[in-house]
């Protein structure tokens, strides 16, 4: 199966744009980290779509990969301080709600 | 390239481009190692203090010692006199969160240890950050330096505020992350690069031309703008700043912000010359939207978050100039360099003094703050002379700054923009006089609710002096500091 | 030509007055201090006459002494000068502080410390008891020293320091009586007015600079006197020049339309009105006058604008001066009027008349002012005619010297007054044809107030000396005065007599004394004249005529005016019960002073505190203050953005980051 | 050095009162006044040694390096230097300050430690000002000496104190950033900031370019002097500020922005002075008469003064640029005047104050005959500054008419009317004050003047007379650089077509 890059980056704008989309619209902490995590996938989609074009091209291609895993890496470190924060802030509030977090404006 | 090639990488100019970095990271495992044992407070002060003297020393050397080693790991990472300069305003700033931190935590932070951990790993990523030839180390930096910063920012667990700051800085921070990521692939896929290097040839500079290349730098670039907290991807940092524990504060406001602009100054390449009026556009927006926003605060710390907003705003309209091709070769980069080397000095201990003030009770409100001149009079006096750095009054670092700035924005024509600049640190003056005013002119309404001033600690007192030192160094004396850089 | 021998004595002149200020004010201080203790001291003070009577003296002496090394000169060579230094020499500008004795200074000066001599001695008297005792000879040892500088100044800057510095004097000496509010506010007015005037003075200054490069009034005076023709540029020039120095002379001369203040001015002691608003003040518009006249002679149209104001101000003063009450009043427009006849001479290019005039008015005005003062002092500071009478009985030695300053001014036959008042209007009748007959009309104004004078004095005469006793006996004891103040009275009576041998007419076969005196100052503009062919001659004929004319007016209305009033103040009743709107209008000199402050002073104010209020404090001020508002407006409504929620700060960085792209694209 | 010693002395003296204990307040005006004093005696000294014509002193270190064009910077000096026009301005400061000190005996009982160090930072920053011949220098000085201020107002001042402090700084700080914007533009321009490269080089800019430099320092300067319509911050200031502070104000730092006004609008750009003049004699003239208009409807007696001081600021504006010899020189003179003249108006009025808590006009009516001391010399100094001839105030007022006639007579005799309102005003708050019955209680029991507040006012009256009798003493080491100026402008003149050559004197009548 030979799916055209263009379309791989199609559907990685879209991925990106749902996690974006979804970070605006979703109240519940723990839904809007798995966004964040969406946007950081479509950009490893977008990163292993590229690689494989140049591939193609003849061009070198390591970056790509080797990128996307350290995006995952370092996603994985931010999940742990994030899933951390939303401990915390249930423990205050009993609530993972982002207006929980909505205390300091103006 | 095999594993053999790999390793040559590592030959003795990358180890010296590192070892500022790698002393801070020995540094930081150490201080989690004693963190095991019993050993008390001193001997992880020393650990932490020598690893920032080492880094800085090694700094140090590289921009005194002659030659420096240039880029190196395959042209990923440079390491020159610029660098080794900015290096010294990270250490700097670590070293002046880290004193004013010392005594801050007393009776609600356990984990001492990972405190100090953590404010250690934050150089390493800054120092990455200006360091950076290649967007993947630039995002291992960022990374490096946020993720501690997120844990240090709700690190009063027990406050709802800090664990907000923490997670609207954390959830915000992946936010751009996603758009830097995205950014970097667009940017990866036009041109089949990351390295800036690579993208300043002419071909790539043509490739990023194409609308999904400017779409990628545009994201890039709107991730840089939150870390530095420019309009509008500023809204977070009066949140975060406020809830965050004080020296934290001070450490986001002047580390991150150096470290972005680091990174913009020398990732100017991604950025073509047409968009330079609409960066000084952006700049300048900023500006209004910090100082307008400081004008209408009545809590200090608050009122120094959108403060450092202004200041991002300024700093921005000279990274606007230098995309408009400053005449002036370098300039750019020493006026953000004077710039920012002034504003750690001025806003650490502008920050750290709100944190000796938070400890003799309640939030730093203007209120809280009148008649300090009597009951503090040198806490007052230091503070007074950070306000007016901040303001960029004659005979403080921070006028050297912003001169060094508005030079940058005149000489490539954008002198309407500075223009709108200076009629807005009019504005500016407006609250740090406001300051002065409760210091210095007003008295308190309640002398009885006032509790007595605690003693500062020693590292507090040391930092303050330091600082208030700097400023007026750079202030009247600024040869030394324009040399450097 | 100018003497450029250093006569360095003659700064003794004007110093020895200064000196004997300075002595005196600091004899004031002292008593001031000694008062501390013992609040009835006038010790040390009563010392100040001495200093300040010595001072005049020596000054007059030295009067004397200059007045009779110049008589021994040539009358060309007659000029004694002494340059201090070079007063200023910046910025282009050169002004030697100098002082020069001409002929025409030497009157002024004789006439200045000789009148103030004796106005000095009759002050020591008048003043005694007073609380500023010291004061008072202090500031008026300070006005002589001004005065002298005025008329000894060889540069117009030199003039302007002693113009400035009477109005000055004027002023202290107004509001001597402070306390008492009305002379402060008299005082006041009288600074003001003058600068008004002076403000013309200064303008006609830069026109001369500009026109001569200098100045020194004997360089002007020369070049003007020396030139052959003028451009027509140069013309206007001086006649602007002419007419803006004419100008500052109005204020301090106080001709229409700047007289008002000198009515005011009779607020201050007597001794000053005798000595400031009657001999020696306001005479130095005319001073200056003479002291330019080629310039005023070349200057066309002035001089008939200058003898039009002289005129219209002689038959103000005069008629005002038949309704008023107040003695000091009457005398003081007297003076306004009297003023106007030397500005009408000047006009009519008679500059030994109208310095003629000036000695003469100094003497009989300064005698009448000390009588006036003598009559107060016996009557307790009684100044309304209405309420005085029969006085002759009580003060004979005033009433005699009275009656002769009278006679004097009213111009009675063989009088000084009569000689001066002759010899200007019969210059006037001379130039008569000039202007389309201008000067015909002028000179039946000047007979019509020479009535009015003799009318208002034998009625202030009468009011004063005849009649019944009108005031209250049981309080009133009227009294002589003593001998320190009726022996200049005397002296001046016998100067108010005998001053017109100075100029006695020409149809006598005499010389005019002081027409010869002056002719070296006054004949480069007479020359002038003479070439435009404003120098005209009366037959002798005509001149008998016109003296037999003056002196019938001169008696027949003396005679009417006494034998209406001899008898009290029923003619008065009489007159402001029959005409009110007359009366009330000459009793307020042609309401010419009510309508300033309606249409100038108000006006002013109103504009003043519109300015304040509404341009000031509303308009600019509320500009910088609204900016200050708007960016506080703008603060807080910028604070909406931050509102706390993390799904509005992505949106906002999502799309910031889109409108980025879209920037960036389009651009 | 000596400017060194000079300007740097009153910081010494600052630091010296900042090491003794907060209670010794005896100690710390003791300190100040001798470094003011001083001071003063260094400023007599450079004043009586001056000679234009011998080598002037001057003193220039390279300070620091800036970013110019290519990699190449430029150097910018600490160079002082002090030609006659400075020579005047650092005497009149120099002189002036021990009276200031002298004269806080009466008024400053708080905080005299902070109030002492203030004014003597203070006294370096203006010194510094009027000497600096780098434009960075300068710009620095002009900045710093506008915080002690600052301070002054703010802390010791009146009821509005804050209002007038925030206001004062803030206005003054915009128009000195618009500066340091020209500043910025010209050094990148020139590739350097001494004065004197300036004064040559800068007439090779074309003209347009020339006028927004002018522009944006003529706005600085115009905030600072003040010039209408710039002028509201300043009766605030001065009515909230305490005695000292305004005598300073008054005296030295308006002078700041004429000096300014008459070293770079005019010395430095002479082509667009030259183009500017006739708005900026406008200005002037306008603001002469707006100002004594405003000064006759003020009540409170400081308010007045300070509006007056607006009117006789006009006249030194209108001095400068009329652009004649006569104009620089009056205005240059009447700057000293004003110093003086307005000096002794705000220490009158303190003293007044200090007895009395009152400075409302209404408050008073024949103070005369109870403080006879303080009416001689509140009438002395209402004369000197209504320029009565002999005092100080005429020989400038003159030559400033003189000045603008040549080149305006329609603004000169605007001008003129200035006379006539000064005498109003003047009179008017004089008769109120002093004259008339003492009736109001409060006042009959005032005591007179003391004899330290005599002996404060001597030096500046018998300033007042000597320049008004001998003003070439003073004049005579200014005229040979107020001359160079006006040899530029009159270069300018001639080569800006676009002017009406000004009518020259006519050699007179005796030429033909």
């Amino acid at each position: 199966m030979n799916v055209p890059t263009e379309h791989l980056l199609y559907l990685s704008a879209g991925l990106f744009a749902l996690g974006v989309l979804g970070f605006m619209v979703r109240r519940n902490v723990i839904v809007v980290l798995m966004c964040v995590e969406l946007m950081l996938n479509a950009a490893n989609l977008a990163f292993l779509a590229a690689s494989r074009q140049h591939a193609l091209e003849g061009k070198p291609a390591l970056q790509g990969p080797v990128f996307a895993i350290f995006v995952i890496t370092v996603a994985a470190a931010e999940a742990a301080v994030g899933l951390a924060l939303i401990i915390a802030l249930y423990r205050l509030k009993q609530s993972a709600e982002t207006d929980a977090a909505a205390e300091m404006k103006g | 390239m095999n594993a053999q090639d790999l390793l040559q990488m590592f030959d003795a100019n990358a180890l010296r481009a590192l070892a500022p970095l790698i002393a801070l990271a020995l540094g930081l495992v150490l201080v989690l190692l004693v963190g095991v044992f019993p050993l008390g407070r001193a001997v992880r002060a020393t650990l932490v203090v020598a690893s920032l003297a080492a880094s800085a020393v090694l700094h140090g050397n590289l921009l005194l010692g002659g030659e420096t080693p240039g880029k190196v790991l395959a042209g990923t990472f440079e390491s020159s006199s610029t660098t080794a300069m900015w290096g010294l305003v990270f250490v700097a700033s670590t070293l002046f969160a880290w004193l004013y931190s010392v005594r801050y935590y007393e009776e609600d932070a356990p984990f001492k240890n990972e405190h100090d951990a953590l404010m250690l790993a934050t150089p390493i990523g800054m120092m990455l950050m200006a360091g950076a030839r290649d967007l993947l180390v630039f995002f291992i930096g960022l990374e490096l330096l946020s993720i501690p910063l997120y844990a240090l920012a709700a690190f009063r667990r027990d406050r709802a505020r800090s664990v907000e700051a923490g997670l609207k800085y954390f959830l915000l921070g992946a936010f751009a992350a996603g758009f830097f990521l995205y950014g970097s692939a667009l940017v990866y896929a036009t041109t089949g690069s990351l390295s800036l290097d690579t993208l300043a040839d002419p071909a790539a500079r043509a490739a990023l031309g194409q609308p999904m290349a400017l779409v990628g730098v545009a994201l890039i670039a709107a991730s840089v703008f939150f870390k530095v907290s420019v309009f509008p991807f500023h809204l977070w940092v009066p949140d975060v700043y406020e809830g965050a524990p004080t020296p934290v504060t001070a450490l986001m406001a002047t580390g991150t912000k150096a470290a972005g602009f680091a990174f913009l100054m020398s990732a100017l390449v991604l950025l073509p010359a047409s968009t330079a009026s609409t960066v000084a556009l952006i700049a300048v927006i900023t500006m209004a939207a910090g100082n307008f926003g400081a004008l209408a605060q009545t809590d200090v710390k608050r009122m120094l978050a959108y403060s450092g907003i202004a200041h991002a705003g300024t700093l921005l309209l000279g990274v606007a100039g230098a995309i408009h091709g400053d005449p002036s070769n370098g300039g750019a980069v020493q006026a953000s360099l004077v710039y920012m080397a002034a504003y750690v000095a001025t806003a650490a201990g502008a920050f750290g003094l709100l944190a000796l003030l938070e400890r003799d009770g309640g939030p730093t409100t203007l209120e809280s703050l009148k008649g300090l001149a009597q009951r503090r009079p040198w806490v007052a006096s230091a503070l007074t002379l950070f306000m007016l750095s901040l303001g960029g009054i004659p005979a403080t670092g921070g006028f050297l700054g912003k001169y060094l700035v508005f030079s940058v924005a005149v000489r490539s024509e954008l002198t309407g923009f500075a223009i709108v600049g200076v009629l807005l640190s009019v504005v500016a003056l407006g609250y740090y006089l406001r300051v002065i005013i409760a210091l210095y002119m007003q008295s308190p309404e309640h002398d009885a609710n006032i509790p007595a001033p605690r003693p500062a600690s020693a590292a507090t007192t040391l930092a303050s002096i330091v600082c208030a030192a700097l400023v007026l160094a750079t202030g009247v004396l600024p040869g030394w500091l324009l040399e450097l850089t | 030509m100018q003497s450029h021998e250093s006569h360095a004595w003659l700064w003794w002149i004007p110093l020895l007055p200064l000196i004997g200020s300075a002595i005196a004010g600091a004899l004031h201080l002292a008593t001031l201090r000694a008062r501390k203790s013992d609040p009835q001291a006038s010790a040390p003070a009563s010392l100040a006459p001495w200093i300040a009577c010595g001072a005049m003296l020596g000054a007059f002496v030295l009067s004397v002494t200059g007045f009779l090394e110049l008589r021994d000169l040539e009358p060309s060579a007659r000029a004694l000068a002494s340059t201090a230094h070079d007063w200023i020499s910046i910025g282009g500008l050169d002004v030697d502080l100098g002082l020069v004795l001409d002929p025409l200074s030497s009157v002024m000066t004789l006439v200045i410390t000789g009148v103030g001599f004796l106005i000095h001695v009759y002050a020591s008297g008048y003043m005694k008891g007073d609380r500023g005792y010291g004061k008072f000879f202090a500031y008026l040892n300070l006005f002589v020293f001004a005065m002298l500088m005025l008329v000894l100044s060889s540069s117009l800057l030199g003039v302007f320091i002693g113009w400035e510095g009477v109005g000055l004097c004027s002023f202290l000496l107004i509001g001597f009586w402070y306390e008492k509010g009305w002379p402060a506010e008299a005082a006041q007015k009288a600074f003001v007015m003058n600068r008004v005037g002076d403000a013309c003075f200064l303008i006609g200054s830069f026109l001369l600079i500009r026109l001569f490069g200098t100045l020194d009034l004997k360089t002007i005076a020369d070049t003007v006197g020396s030139a052959v023709s003028f451009t027509d540029e140069q013309a206007l020039h001086m006649s602007l020049a002419a007419l803006f120095l004419f100008g500052g002379c109005c204020g301090k001369s106080a001709q229409f339309p700047l007289f008002t203040w000198l009515p005011d001015a009779m607020a201050g002691p007597t001794p000053v009105s005798a000595l400031i608003h009657a001999a020696t003040m306001v005479t130095s518009g005319i001073y200056l006058v003479v002291r330019l006249n080629p310039l005023f002679a070349a200057s066309g149209w002035v001089l008939p604008l200058i003898a039009i104001v002289g005129a219209l101000t002689a038959l103000i003063g005069g008629s005002t001066a038949l309704v008023q009450r107040d003695i000091k009043k009457v005398l003081a427009y007297s003076t306004v009027s009297q003023l106007g006849y030397m500005f009408l001479a000047l006009g009519s290019g008679a500059w030994a008349a109208a310095v003629f005039h000036l000695v003469t008015h100094a003497f009989f005005k300064a005698l009448l002012f000390l009588g006036a003062g003598s009559v107060i002092h016996g009557m307790h500071g009684e100044q309304d005619m209405h309420k005085l009478g029969g006085l002759r009985r009580h003060m004979p030695r005033t009433y005699i010297t009275f009656l002769a300053g009278a006679a004097a001014l009213s111009g009675l036959p063989l009088l000084s007054g009569f000689f001066s008042k002759d010899e200007i209007l019969a210059h006037a009748f001379a130039s008569g044809g000039l202007y389309y007959g201008l000067y015909y009309g002028l000179w039946a104004v000047g007979v019509i107030t020479a009535a009015l004078t003799a009318y208002y004095t034998s009625r202030m005469v009468a009011l004063t000396f005849f009649g019944e006793e009108r005031f209250d006996h049981h309080h009133v004891h009227p009294h002589e005065s003593p001998l320190v103040m009726t022996l200049p009275l005397m002296v001046l009576a016998v100067l108010s007599i005998l001053g017109g041998v100075l100029g006695l007419p020409p149809v006598l076969h005499v010389p005019h004394l002081l027409a010869e005196w002056l002719a070296p100052v006054t004949d480069a503009g007479n020359k002038i004249l003479a070439a435009s062919h404003r120098e005209h001659h009366l037959s002798h004929t005509l001149e008998w005529i016109l003296l037999g004319l003056g002196s019938a007016i001169a008696l027949g209305f003396a005679h009417t005016g006494f034998y209406a009033h001899r008898h009290g103040t029923a003619q008065d009743e009489f007159f402001a019960h029959k005409r009110p709107t007359l009366a009330a209008t000459l009793g307020d000199a042609w309401t010419i002073d009510s309508r300033y402050a309606r249409i100038i002073v108000l006006p002013l104010r109103m504009l003043s505190f519109l300015i304040a209020v509404v341009v000031d404090q509303f308009a600019i001020d509320g500009l910088v203050n609204g900016t200050g508002r708007t960016a506080r407006d703008i603060a807080q409504y910028s604070r909406r953005a931050v509102d706390g929620s993390l799904a509005s700060y992505a949106l906002w960085m999502g799309a910031g980051a889109l409108a980025i792209c879209a920037l960036w694209m389009w651009s | 050095m000596e400017l060194v010693l000079l300007t740097f002395l009153p910081l010494l003296g600052a630091l010296a009162v900042l090491c003794t204990p907060r209670a010794a307040e005896g100690l710390q005006r003791g300190i100040a006044l001798a470094t003011t004093l001083a001071v003063a005696v260094l400023g007599v000294k450079l004043f009586l040694g001056y000679d234009a014509a011998a080598t002037p002193y001057s003193f220039s270190l390279p300070w620091f390096q800036l970013p110019w064009r290519d990699g190449t910077p430029t150097q910018v000096h600490f160079s002082l230097a002090m030609d006659g026009i400075s020579l005047l301005m650092v005497t009149l400061t120099a002189v002036l300050m021990p009276i200031v000190i002298l004269s806080t005996w009466g008024h400053v009982e708080k905080r005299v430690k902070e109030f002492m160090v203030w004014m003597l930072v203070m006294q370096t920053g203006m010194l510094g000002t009027f000497l600096a011949v780098d434009l960075v220098l300068f710009y620095f000085f002009w900045e710093v000496s506008l915080i002690p201020l600052y301070f002054l107002v703010g802390i010791w001042g009146g009821e509005q104190r804050l209002y007038a402090t925030v206001k004062f700084f803030l206005y003054t700080l915009a128009g000195s950033l618009l500066m340091m914007v020209a500043i910025i533009a010209i050094l990148f321009d020139r590739g350097t900031s001494d004065r004197g490269e300036l004064i040559a080089q800068l007439g090779q800019t074309p003209l347009e370019q020339q006028l927004w430099y002018f522009a944006a320092f003529a706005l600085a300067f115009g905030i600072k002097v003040p010039i209408l319509p710039f002028h509201t911050w300043l009766p605030d200031a001065h009515t909230q500020a305490p005695t000292s502070g305004s005598v300073v104000l008054a005296g030295v730092l308006l002078k700041m922005g004429t000096y300014g006004l008459l070293r770079f609008c005019i010395q430095m750009l002479p082509d667009a002075a030259v183009a500017a003049a006739p708005w900026m004699m406008a200005l002037g003239a306008i603001g002469i008469l707006y100002g004594a208009l405003l000064a006759w409807a003020q009540t409170d007696l400081k308010r007045l003064i300070a509006c007056s001081s607006v009117s006789h600021l006009g006249y030194v504006v209108l001095g400068l640029f009329a652009l004649t010899p006569a104009g620089l020189s009056g205005g240059m003179l009447q700057m000293v005047n004003h110093g003086i003249s307005t000096g002794l108006l705000f220490l009158l009025v303190g003293m007044l104050y200090e007895r009395r808590h009152s400075r409302a006009l209404d408050a008073f009516g024949g103070v005369a005959t109870v403080m006879p001391l303080f009416a001689l010399f509140w009438v002395f100094t209402v004369l000197s500054s209504a320029g009565l001839p002999g005092l100080n105030g005429f020989v400038g007022e003159y030559l400033i008419l003189l000045g603008s006639f040549q080149s305006s007579p329609l603004w000169s005799v605007i001008g003129l009317t200035g006379v006539i309102f000064g005498a109003v005003y003047l009179l008017m708050a004089t008769r109120k004050m002093l004259f008339g019955a003492c009736t109001n209680p409060e006042n009959q029991h005032l005591t007179d003047l003391n004899a330290r507040e005599i002996v404060l006012m001597l030096p500046l009256v018998v300033l007042a007379v000597w320049l008004g009798v001998r003003p070439n003493d003073f004049m005579g080491k200014v005229e040979p650089d107020l001359a160079k100026v006006g040899r530029r402008v009159a270069e300018a003149r001639q080569s800006t077509a676009a002017l009406e050559p000004v009518t020259p004197l006519t050699e007179g009548v005796a030429a033909r």
